[in-house]
């Protein structure tokens, strides 16, 4: 048996390997999912530092004067304001730096939540089966036929407010794939055997869940979390952007943009950043899912 | 008795290129099937017996490639001709059925609409003559109430039935060749006694070669004339089916036969003399002869060199150094 | 099938029950539809207590929810008075408007199947090329870029820049027919067409763009799936023509869940659309339903929330149905 | 001539049934029954081999499964060292699960891929809270060897392993508690020829070692006459002969089992045997044949089988048959009909 050449136990790597690491050198090869970490890795540093990175102007406050415009509204991009300054005399870049902070945490919070509570959906309902099931599907199913803007709309009429009303309404509507997924995840791994292994040793149900059947349902739930960023993002900006999300004066990328339509002969500028920063942030993050996805599951990408 | 050569497979390489690296699924291998024979091609999984069969379709999906070696199928060989030439060949005279039945069926299509199509497809006949034609190969195939099935659903059928109906859509434009790929395996012993027999029936009503790929040795016996037993992508035995299974030469095929329970056997509730170890992973081959590492008899030369599959009896071939010889101990 | 139908009908009941009570607990809490009359000097307190009374503003939630039901589902009392257009009730303004809406947003539906589907199946087909990879970011493109902002753009390169297209509305007020000012609606029914059409081509971009993406990509990875197929297989080992393989017996299979994927999208589109029709001021439902609830106009709000309830379920239903006609498998069960 | 006749019974099943719904209609409610198992009753002595062979929905799987409580038996008991367990709570049945393991038949599915082996071993251990933690690591390296496995390989993840070798794992983590009884679910089934020797080896050896009782299930005759001692064919959720394994071979009397054994391929060229091709399909278990449920495929079918479900009755010496035809004594009565 001791041959030097014949690997035994069908062990083909000299070193074990755990399923992430595998997961993240698959997605190494992915380049523009690679590029899109970087970016939003600098965007979050962006977002983070956004003080020092104001060139010492501050979000909030009016500028008296610039030289270069006679009056600091709406006044064009010039030294130490490089993006302008807003209808309120205020410097856009700065602006947009803190609006970034809002808008991505928004965007992670809301998919956190999102995620967790469809997780925990998600596991209850698909292990339990039966007439928890069917309760829980029952109301994701209808929740799913919400019509989601126009509620989100009055929701936050009802409850003007902080960032957290935001939040709030956000997650409200960003389970249910997450759920549904899981749900879907966990009926199939049921079928698997080791499911059934551990209720043999006599293992509790809550532990079958945590040990057995959340991580082997997590794959599905990291890529529709990170999707589900890009979609809460806009979901922030557009609300927002009615003039119903994060309130003046906090900037966000989306209330920056509120009015934009009124300014675009005059200032056009001011629409164009934090637009395409909204753009380029999703566009990251769908492109990071996608990669995931891949990285996640490669039986697709043969 | 010489018959007439259908088919000559000369060292056929299918090499896989995945992103871990190459796999040599089939790696050099050769056999010929006459006009009317059974061949039997054995192997474990991951021998390459699958690939063989769809590379002789020239059906191998990307990674995969055929990278060398001759199929030659009445004279001609099928690696040389057109994608619309081998068309043509498919399904009229090489015809296939697979493992799963379930999945083999296309599940939004009738049994009837699927099995009519291959008709159309090759035959000149119109829509009703292919009706009948089909309706006729269904009551053929032994499954009842033709005229109903002919518009049922795969999910509607059982697992024998959708193999029938599998075979009726092979046999539906006469083929000279049928390859079954492990037709049989996912059915229960009595549906499998069934469908088994149809198949030797329908051979001799049609007189067609078969190319059986099983990985129990057992139907080789009962099915084939003559074996080839694969082992990592290469033929280790080959020779008609009485002389493998009474006169094995080659450790693995000895091995093999020793160690799967039997109902002939004896010795019960004993250990069985199992071959150890296991089938080496497709990207870490040994050196040597491959199956040098699970060998008893294994010396410094296998560990080095790839032996030749050699005659060592009449039409018997061996791929081995230091071939087995059990004659005496049987007869 | 007829036991899947009538399950399905029967569901349908208690969901859109649901969606009406909790759309109309919501929407009472956005504000008090007679708060407005209170600062009219012109209206009395009494008469205000009347109007209250006559719509049942003084009873508890669940029984003015009952009545404002029945008025819903038996429109008597027309849904309720709209506060935003004074003397109309909530009825005639929604139906007045609803028809543009409807107009833009379905053909932007059918534009968007029309594009996705073909084009998810050429982008699985030809995988790794480089029309593959020119539409897979075309598709990302889409997903990721805010409605709102799209809508903006376009207004400002192709209405404000270029005048190719109008920046807002969705019809001009009046021709000019051999120089005399003629009125929208008296104009020959082909100029009100085509000047309609003119005013909703950006509109329908975003909103066909806004859907295109998301199945495109979708339709892609179907068909890569199917693809692999053992069927698809045996198609090929029958000797079929590789049209034949792919169009017959790989698409049929892989649009099967896209079905279902546009049918769950109805919410999304109704989302789309509301954005869109903000954007460029157009008169249908969706920028009605936010200016009822920037101007707390209670009733108009709730009777199109629930309309959009029902749109929403009518989609999931027709996709239920669709789905179990294209597959056997459910067909039967 | 049983020598099993003055031995312990460790496991009784009487009257077993397990019915799973099929929900349809209007309200999904359940229209019918899938009788998986139906009324089975049989008996296992300590330190024996039990085998129970059938063919797909013969329900055999879901016996060794009910045993266990993995599934809720519909009705029926079933004794385990005398305590009927057929009604224990989840909570009553963990200490239980330390004396009754099982081994399944898939070994890709059966092992957390997640998990290292180290960890799917030590699990057990785990839930019973049995030693310290670095007990609980010394006994599962006690059992890798035990089992052929490098104890080296205690943080490797099952997806690096082959087939056989997971097999092995799972076969660890069954008898890593010491158990008394264990259910082998088709342990070798989803195996390579090379390896089912192997496989089936490991656990003759460790019956002898650890002094267990197997239920065995499996649809390969070939391999349960190997293995067992007494064995139980069954068809459509019923029991249809039960015997010593050398007795149901040599003298096979209800005729499922006669055209069971004739369909095995024999891997012997010479060996040409009369076939007994059953005609037709195995019915659906959801609207089984009344009667005798084989009636539908026996060539000696009568009107009686239609009529009364043969009970499976002592022929003497422990084979017991389930047929009309078949008398005390052995004594065959059916003719082709």
């Amino acid at each position: 048996m001791a041959n030097e050449d014949y690997v035994e136990g069908g062990i083909e790597t000299s070193e074990s390997y755990s399923y992430w690491r595998k997961v993240f050198q698959r997605l190494k090869k992915h380049k523009i999912a690679m590029v899109s970490l970087w970016f939003l890795v600098i965007l979050i540093l962006m977002a983070v530092f956004a003080g020092p990175l104001s060139f010492g102007n501050n979000p909030y406050s009016y500028i008296k004067s610039v030289p270069w415009a006679p009056r600091p509204e709406l006044a064009p991009p010039g030294p130490g304001h490089p993006l302008g300054l807003d209808n309120m005399g205020r410097d856009a870049w700065s602006r947009l730096l803190y609006g970034g902070r809002v808008s991505l945490s928004v965007g992670f919070i809301c998919s956190f939540i999102g995620a967790a509570v469809g997780l925990f959906f998600g596991l209850i309902s698909g292990y339990f089966g039966g007439i928890t099931d069917m309760l829980i599907m029952r109301f994701t199913d209808f929740m799913l036929s919400l019509p989601v803007l126009p509620l989100m709309v009055v929701l936050s009429s009802v409850i003007k407010g902080s960032l957290w009303t935001i939040i709030f309404v956000i997650s409200i509507f960003s389970w249910m794939g997450v759920a549904r997924l899981v749900r879907g995840e966990v009926l199939s791994l049921k079928e698997q055997e080791f499911t059934e292994a551990a209720r043999a040793i006599g293992e509790t149900p809550a532990r079958i869940m945590w040990i057995h059947l959340m991580p082997n349902s997590m794959a599905p739930v990291i890529v529709a979390a990170t999707l589900a960023i890009s979609g809460n993002i806009i979901y922030e900006a557009t609300l927002s952007f009615l003039g119903l999300g994060i309130r003046q004066p906090t900037p966000s990328w989306g209330n920056m943009l509120n009015g934009a339509q009124t300014f675009m002969l005059t200032a056009p500028w001011l629409m164009w950043w934090p637009g395409i920063a909204i753009l380029v942030t999703t566009l990251a993050f769908n492109f990071l899912g996608d990669g995931l996805r891949d990285a996640l599951d490669p039986r697709l990408y043969r | 008795m010489e018959k007439e050569v259908l088919l000559e497979v000369k060292d056929l390489r299918t090499y896989f290129y995945t992103e871990d690296g190459v796999v040599r699924a089939v790696d050099g291998v050769s056999f010929t099937i006459h006009k009317g024979e059974v061949l039997g091609l054995v192997g474990e999984s991951g021998c390459g017996k699958s690939v063989t069969s769809l590379s002789i379709m020239r059906l191998v999906d990307a990674p995969g490639k055929i990278v060398g070696g001759e199929i030659i199928f009445k004279g001609e060989d099928l690696l040389k001709k057109s994608e619309e030439e081998m068309r043509k060949i498919r399904g009229s005279e090489i015809a296939m059925i697979f493992q799963e039945p379930m999945t083999a069926l296309n599940p939004v299509y009738t049994i009837g609409d699927q099995i009519m199509e291959a008709i159309l497809t090759h035959q000149d006949v119109n829509e009703e003559e292919a009706k009948k034609q089909t309706i006729k190969l269904l009551d053929l195939v032994g499954i009842p109430d033709p005229e109903k099935r002919f518009s049922e659903y795969p999910h509607e059928m059982s697992g024998g039935m959708r193999q029938r109906a599998m075979i009726a859509m092979a046999i539906s434009c006469n083929p000279d060749l049928l390859i079954s790929d492990e037709a049989t395996t996912a059915l229960d012993v009595t549906i499998q006694a069934q469908i088994l027999e149809l198949m030797k029936d329908l051979q001799r009503k049609i007189g067609m070669a078969i190319l059986f790929i099983t990985h129990d040795l057992a139907l080789v016996a009962e099915m084939t004339d003559s074996v080839a037993v694969t082992y990592t992508g290469k033929i280790v035995e080959y020779s008609d089916v009485r002389s493998v299974f009474k006169n094995p030469h080659h450790p693995y095929t000895y091995g093999l036969l020793e160690s799967i329970p039997s109902l002939l056997s004896e010795r019960t509730k004993e250990p069985l003399p199992a071959i150890e170890g296991m089938v080496p992973s497709p990207y870490r081959m040994p050196k040597g002869c491959h199956f040098n590492p699970r060998c008893p008899f294994a010396t410094d030369i296998c560990r080095k060199e790839m032996p030749e599959l050699k005659e060592v009896e009449p039409n018997h071939l061996v791929r081995c150094f230091h071939p087995v010889n059990v004659k005496e101990e049987v007869s | 099938m007829r036991n899947y139908l009538i399950r399905r009908s029967l569901e349908l009941i208690p969901v859109l029950f649901a969606i009406a009570f909790v759309s109309f607990w919501l929407v009472s809490k956005m504000g008090d539809p007679f708060a407005v009359l209170v600062l009219n000097p012109h209206v009395r307190p009494e008469d205000i207590q009347r109007l209250r009374h006559i719509w049942h503003w003084d009873d508890p939630l669940v029984v003015r929810f009952w009545y404002w039901l029945k008025d819903f589902v038996w429109p008597r009392q027309g849904w309720g008075l709209s506060t935003l257009a004074p003397g109309q009730t909530a009825l005639q303004l929604i139906s007045r408007r609803i028809p543009v809406t409807i107009a833009f947003s379905s053909t932007s539906l059918i534009a968007a199947i029309i594009l996705s589907i073909p084009l998810g199946v050429y982008s699985a087909l030809r995988q790794y090329s480089v029309a593959d990879y020119i539409l897979t970011f075309f598709a990302f493109f889409g997903m990721s870029m805010p409605t709102f902002w799209f809508g903006i753009m376009l207004i400002y390169l192709f209405a404000v820049k270029l005048h190719w297209f109008p920046a807002a509305g969705y019809h001009r007020a009046f021709f000019i027919i051999n120089g005399v000012p003629v009125m929208f609606d008296k104009a020959p029914r082909w100029m009100q067409f085509l000047d309609e059409a003119w005013h909703l081509t950006l509109p329908i971009i975003v909103l066909t763009v806004f859907q295109v993406g998301g199945w495109l990509r979708y339709m892609r990875s179907s068909m890569l799936e199917v693809k692999s197929m053992d069927y698809v297989r045996t198609a090929r080992a029958k000797g079929l023509p590789e049209r034949t393989v792919i169009y017959k017996h790989a698409f049929r299979n892989a649009v099967i869940p896209i079905i279902t994927l546009i049918g769950l999208s109805f919410p999304g589109l109704i989302g789309g659309a509301m954005i869109t029709e903000t954007v460029f001021a157009i008169d249908g439902i969706g920028r009605l339903t936010y200016n009822a609830v920037m101007s707390q106009d209670v009733f108009v709000a709730m009777a199109l929330i629930m309309i959009f309830s029902i749109l929403v379920v009518i989609g999931n239903f027709l996709a239920d149905i669709f789905y179990a006609v294209a597959d056997p498998r459910i067909r039967y069960s | 001539m049983s020598e099993f006749k003055d031995k312990k019974i460790i496991l009784e099943v009487k009257n077993l049934k397990k019915y799973f719904p099929v929900l349809g209609g209007v309200f999904s409610r359940p229209v019918a029954w899938v009788k998986a198992v139906d009324d089975v009753s049989f008996h296992i002595y300590e330190g024996e081999t039990f085998s129970l062979v059938g063919e797909s929905g013969s329900g055999k799987t879901t016996t060794g499964k009910t045993i266990l409580k993995l599934h809720e038996p519909t009705s029926g008991h079933i004794l385990f060292e005398g305590k009927d367990i057929s009604n224990y709570s989840p909570s009553e049945m963990r200490p239980l699960r330390r004396d009754m393991q099982i081994i399944f038949q898939d070994p890709y599915g059966s092992l957390n891929p997640r998990l290292p082996v180290g960890e799917i071993i030590r699990e057990p251990l785990a839930v019973h809270k049995i030693g310290t933690k670095k007990e609980q690591e010394e006994r599962v390296v006690e059992i890798m060897k035990l089992v052929g496995l490098r104890p080296e390989y205690l943080h490797r993840y099952p997806h690096e392993f082959s087939g056989g070798q997971r097999q092995r794992i799972g076969i660890a983590r069954a008898v890593v508690l010491n158990p008394k009884f264990i259910v082998a679910d088709e342990p070798v089934s989803a195996l390579d020829a090379s390896i089912q020797a192997q496989v089936l080896n490991l656990l003759l050896e460790l019956q002898q070692k650890l002094a267990l009782t197997y239920l065995f299930i499996a649809h390969n005759l070939a391999v349960v006459r190997h293995v067992s001692d007494r064995i139980g064919v069954m068809y459509l959720g019923k029991l249809m002969e039960v015997a010593d394994t050398k007795e149901l071979f040599d003298n096979p009397l209800h005729p499922y089992t006669q055209a069971l054994l004739s369909a095995i391929p024999i891997p012997d060229p010479d060996v040409k045997k009369e076939r007994i091709i059953l005609q037709g399909d195995i019915p659906s278990p959801i609207n089984p044949p009344s009667g005798c449920p084989f009636r539908t495929r026996c060539m000696y079918a009568k009107d009686i089988c239609a009529e009364k479900t043969p009970p499976l009755v002592d022929i003497g010496d422990g084979h017991y048959v389930a047929c009309h035809f078949v008398k005390k004594g052995g004594k065959v009565e059916y003719s082709k009909s």
